[in-house]
């Protein structure tokens, strides 16, 4: 199975990196844009018995390792199809 | 004999000429099979066989009696004294960094850390020389770059603590990043990387093999061109933290006997380290199997396998029967460690994939088979030259002052610097800002100096005198700590050699750089060579002899910095000004031009100022020492300023016919320092000066908020600051 | 007086800081692997500078899981004397043993400079050689020094005096311009509510010898020497 | 508009901090994910007359600067409801 992990700044947390991208990209001409947040992605491959257990074992990485609840948030989904598929 | 066909394409892939193609099919009495062809294409690539240099590269000294290692090992070493020796090389990653900057710096560093590693030693600092185009269109190279070499050195946690920048229009597509890496190592325990011992075995450890970087050897030797970007999955990405970990469990070998070389793993990978390390043995060879080679990917191929180049990889000579032992250190660190062959007697790498032989080719016949390219060199055109009558005269010093300040090729370098950890290891004592840096020796009094110099604007006006001036620079920044120069590593860009004005510049640079080393006694211990600066035959870089150099002081108390201590103390300029305006920093800021001779260099007055400055450190008559190098002595002055926090004040200076104001001012003349003393010190230097036949000026009195020429002009250090803090990121 | 210092792989002020607990301070020296499942008997453990585990993921991340920190997590609920340094600093907040966490640096950029710290607890084992509201010159080495702590947390902080070091100008104001990465009330340095377990960005062990350009740092170090002889670990 | 990027490693090029995540989960007794591969996430708010142009020029963005097409891939999803909602 395949799981995409999103962490994300908590909002009260400010994003030094997203306001210097948005910078960057005013500076390109991109002004629309009006807010930027920047985060980490990961994506894993791992073996579960179900769908189900994927998830539990992917929310302990996720609370243990992968993001630190004082600053940070995460959301994530799991890919069973990517299990057929290999 | 019939030519073996072989695909054009192919040819031109692993980048062998047919000619070259034709003395393989001739040495083997066979044709290379496709493993064989990758072999010999990255080993025969300029990057590893330098044959359009290797002639030329004969020509520089490399003997003194300090030397324990010179060239044609990982890196050169000297004894320093009391047991220790240093060890150190720079390298070029210029090609990588054009296409990927940050990655591309941050390797060149690791791989210039590995070349120390490998002779035993721990690395102790790093420097870095850069050259980019003008800002602010280069910013995004900068940013890269800067960010690369601080990334991996601060990761790894070895001090970067010197180096150099310069931004010209000729570096605009071919910014220049070479790395120099300085090591101590108990002189006993000094390393080579020979193959010894028939049987011993050959273990890889460090990070698994991918398939980054095929083909970056002679990447690194063809000219950059439209379809280069295309090629970028040949950048590879560091891991400072492994290589850290490597460097660790590398330095513990020191603890087992069981380790025979260490050899690292760079350009062209398994296949020139394994050959290197025979090939330093008469009659050795080796036998590898690939499919002992831990790997990151699937379905890589014996090929890929032998031409990866994989970063934060070692291969280690181990005694055959005590490879658990090595393999337990390495484990320690959480690394990995194979045994992927042995020595061999036969003076052939044979490379097999479990049962099948893939590769069998003498060693020779890699290392050393490249058949030398014999290159012509004809004069460049002669650049133009300067009528200094026609030059306006200067109306406004402070003014133009500020604006020198401010240029982006003498402007503060705190901005990049800061971002590089330049303190970890505890041990420098001078850090980056002023002239050389200094690290001391821990446990000793000892203080190893060391700086990177060269102004490439002077070798491109006449290369010959240019690398004489590199090697004076960089002696002289070693000289302004109270240190004595020592030995010299070179680092020697260049464009395409192909074409005769650039053999030329190579020939006189070359030339250049034995003479000045010669009349110094600087054995030249190590060094690299790139080739193929230029994008598409264009803009071609001016030639580039990096001079990296290693100065030693007995007692690091004695050490000197280039800020001003004391109000009151003496200003003086040590060494005479001449009309040296050619090639000036002064002349291309505020007269747009690169035109001239560079400043003349007399050795034998460059080397009575060494030794009077080094006798007065020595006798501690000097409380700050700066020389005089871009932007003249009033630059210097204001440096001195700034770095101490003290202004200066000087009566007006009138100089005498025909020396003009904005020579004395601005003029590059080479062989002066300025120092500062406290008034009672004065006797005692004058008479030492009058010893060595050096001439001596008092320039004014440390002291106040600013730089003051009586009746000329006055700035406050907050102004000057501001215009030399404010120029470069 | 036993210093235990740790290494993580990836540790590099380990040996910066063994340099001055042995050779300056003349101290007892005990390296401790981050593998250890033993203190051996140190007084006071030191979290060093470096990137452990390259500091991927997040600054500390993974090394708080290392064998060895469930021993300092037990030996400062005990009352245990446990500085960090830097990425120690980083690593004792990831463990939970101090509050906040460590953002990048505001600029984004790595910053090698020396700072001035105004000291605002004399009452702690770490810092009893230094006078009330002294300024010290220490330099910071780092990417990721930008403390933040949620409001409720940075007033229960500042409510308890929980503030050891913040980052000041020559002459001990607390300034926007003399704080060098972003931190919220540009705090350089914590301790825990019970004053036994020390964070700080800042590098004491590059400030303890007057070549290197300082030594505040040692008062730091002389400091915990003195005091840990009142310490009693039950 | 609400474009959400995710910037990852080529697959083929060496990716340490995946490497060391993988096995920071192993030692925590994850031992059943056997790949990881960590990379950007970058969540922004701008303004756009449609989705096709909001797509267009999020394109740009990443070509541009989000994503260093040397080592790193990119996709991208464009949320148009996070406008509506506002
Ligand atoms: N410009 C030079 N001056 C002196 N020695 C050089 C120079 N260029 C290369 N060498 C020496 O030639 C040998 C091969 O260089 P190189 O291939 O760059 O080393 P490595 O394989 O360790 O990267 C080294 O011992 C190096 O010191
Ligand atoms: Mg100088």
């Amino acid at each position: 199975m395949i799981a995409r992990v999103i962490v994300t700044p908590k909002p009260v947390v400010n994003d030094p990196q997203g306001i210097t991208v948005k910078q960057g990209l005013a500076t390109l001409g991109f002004s629309e844009v009006s807010d930027v947040r920047v985060g980490k992605y990961i994506e894993m491959r791992l073996e579960a018995g179900s769908e189900h257990e994927a998830r539990e074992r992917v929310e302990a990485m996720c609370k243990q390792l992968l993001a630190n609840h004082v600053i940070e948030d995460y959301r994530f989904d799991i890919e069973t199809d990517g299990h057929k598929r290999r | 004999m019939s030519l073996h066909r072989v695909d054009e394409r192919r040819l031109r892939e692993v980048a062998l000429t047919p000619e070259e193609y034709r003395v393989i099919v001739e040495e083997l009495k066979r044709a290379p099979n496709e493993v064989e062809l990758g072999m010999l294409g990255v080993l025969w690539s300029e990057h590893c066989s330098y044959k359009s240099s290797k002639a030329l590269l004969r020509r520089l000294p490399s003997s003194s009696p300090a030397v324990l290692q010179g060239p044609g090992e990982n890196a050169g070493a000297v004894n320093i004294g009391e047991g220790w020796a240093a060890v150190f090389k720079i390298e070029s990653h210029n090609h990588p960094s054009a296409i990927e900057p940050y990655q591309g710096a941050a390797t060149g560093v690791g791989g210039i850390i590995r070349d120390v590693i490998a002779m035993g030693a721990r690395p102790i600092a790093l420097l870095d020389s850069l050259r980019f185009g003008p800002l602010p269109g280069s910013s995004h190279h900068v940013e890269g770059v800067v960010a690369g070499i601080g990334g991996y050195g601060n990761c790894i946690g070895i001090p970067t603590v010197g180096g150099e920048v310069y931004f010209d229009d000729c570096y605009t597509n071919n910014p220049l990043v070479n790395a120099m890496c300085v090591g101590l190592v108990r002189v006993d325990r000094l390393m080579r990387a020979r193959a010894e011992g028939t049987g011993n075995s050959l273990m890889l450890v460090g990070a698994d093999t991918g398939r980054d970087g095929i083909h970056g050897a002679s990447f690194a030797s063809v000219e950059l061109d439209e379809t280069s970007s295309d090629r970028r999955p040949a950048v590879q990405v560091g891991n400072p933290f492994l290589e850290k970990c490597l460097l660790e469990a590398c330095m513990d070998l020191a603890h087992t006997d069981a380790v025979v070389a260490i050899q690292d793993l760079g350009a062209a990978g398994l296949t020139s380290s394994v050959a290197e390390c025979a090939g330093r043995v008469a009659g050795a060879g080796a036998h590898i199997d690939v499919r002992r080679v831990p790997r990151r990917e699937r379905g890589m191929s014996p090929y890929h396998v032998m031409l990866s180049e994989s970063q934060e990889r070692m291969l280690i000579v181990v005694q055959r029967g005590r490879e658990a032992e090595v393999e337990a250190l390495f484990q320690a660190w959480d690394l990995t460690s194979a045994v992927i062959g042995h020595v061999t007697d036969d003076g052939h790498l044979t490379v097999v994939n479990g049962k099948d032989e893939v590769a069998r080719l003498p060693v020779s016949l890699l290392t050393d088979g490249a058949p030398l390219r014999r290159l012509i060199g004809v004069a460049a055109e002669q650049p133009p030259g300067l009528d200094i009558d026609a030059l306006p005269p200067l109306v406004d010093p402070g003014a133009t002052l500020l604006r020198l300040l401010a240029s982006p090729n003498l402007s503060s370098r705190r901005g990049i610097f800061r971002r590089y950890d330049h303190m970890v290891g505890d041990a420098t004592v001078i850090p980056p800002g002023g002239d050389a840096a200094m690290l001391r020796v821990k446990g000793t009094r000892l203080g190893l100096a060391v700086t990177t110099d060269c102004n490439s604007r002077y070798c491109h006006l006449d290369p010959h005198l240019g690398a004489q001036l590199a090697v004076a620079e960089a002696a002289r920044n070693i000289v302004a700590t109270g240190a004595q120069p020592l030995a010299v590593t070179d680092c020697l860009n260049f464009a395409n050699p192909d074409r005769p004005e650039v053999y030329w510049e190579m020939e006189e640079t070359v030339a250049g750089l034995a003479h000045a080393c010669r009349a110094f006694e600087l054995p030249i211990v190590s060094g690299n060579v790139s080739l193929y600066n230029d994008s598409s035959g264009e803009s071609a870089i001016y030639p580039t002899p990096v001079v990296g150099m290693v100065g030693l002081i007995s007692d690091y108390d004695r050490r000197l910095a280039a800020g001003f201590r004391a109000e009151g103390d003496f200003v003086l300029l040590v060494g005479s000004s001449h009309n040296d305006l050619g090639g000036s920093e002064y002349l291309k800021v505020e007269h747009d031009l690169v035109a001239g001779r560079p400043p003349a260099l007399d050795l034998a007055r460059e080397r009575a100022v060494y030794r009077l400055i080094l006798a007065a450190a020595e006798n501690r008559l000097l409380r700050s020492a700066h020389d005089c190098a871009e932007g003249g002595m009033l630059v210097a002055l204001a440096e001195c300023c700034l770095l101490g926090g003290i202004g200066v004040r000087c009566p007006a200076i009138r100089p005498e016919s025909p020396i003009r104001l904005d020579a004395a001012f601005f003029g590059e003349s080479p062989s002066r320092f300025i120092v500062s003393l406290a008034s009672r010190a004065m006797p005692e230097l004058q008479s030492l000066a009058r010893r060595h036949h050096v001439e001596i000026s008092l320039l004014g009195l440390a002291g106040g908020e600013s730089v003051e020429f009586e009746g000329q002009f006055r700035l406050s250090l907050a102004e000057m600051r501001q215009a030399w803090e404010g120029a470069v990121v | 007086m036993k210093f235990g210092v740790v290494v993580f792989p990836g540790t590099w002020s380990d040996r910066d800081c063994g340099w001055v607990i042995d050779q300056v301070l003349g101290a007892e020296l005990q390296y401790l692997w981050h593998k250890d499942a033993d203190l051996k008997g140190c007084d006071c453990i030191i979290l060093p500078g470096g990137f452990a585990y390259g500091d991927y993921l997040r600054t500390g991340a993974i090394a708080r899981f290392a064998p060895v920190m469930e021993k300092i997590g037990n030996f400062a609920d005990r009352g245990g004397l446990v500085w960090g340094i830097c990425n120690g600093f980083q690593i004792l907040c990831e463990a939970g043993l101090l509050p906040g966490a460590l953002l990048r640096n505001a600029s984004l950029e790595f910053r090698c400079q020396w700072t001035n710290l105004v000291v605002e607890r004399t009452d702690l084992p770490f810092t009893s050689q230094c006078s009330e509201r002294e300024v010290i010159h220490v330099p910071i080495s780092h990417g990721e020094g930008n403390y933040f702590a949620d409001p409720a947390t940075l007033s229960r902080l500042e409510q308890r005096g929980q503030v050891v070091f913040r980052y000041c100008d020559a002459t001990g104001h607390v300034t926007n311009s003399a704080n060098p990465n972003g931190s919220v009330h540009n705090i350089a340095g914590i301790v825990n509510a019970r004053g036994n377990v020390l964070g700080m960005m800042p590098h004491p062990e590059r400030c303890s010898e007057i070549e290197l350009g300082g030594t505040d740092g040692l008062k730091l170090f002389r400091s915990v020497a003195a005091s840990a002889m009142k310490v009693l670990v039950s």
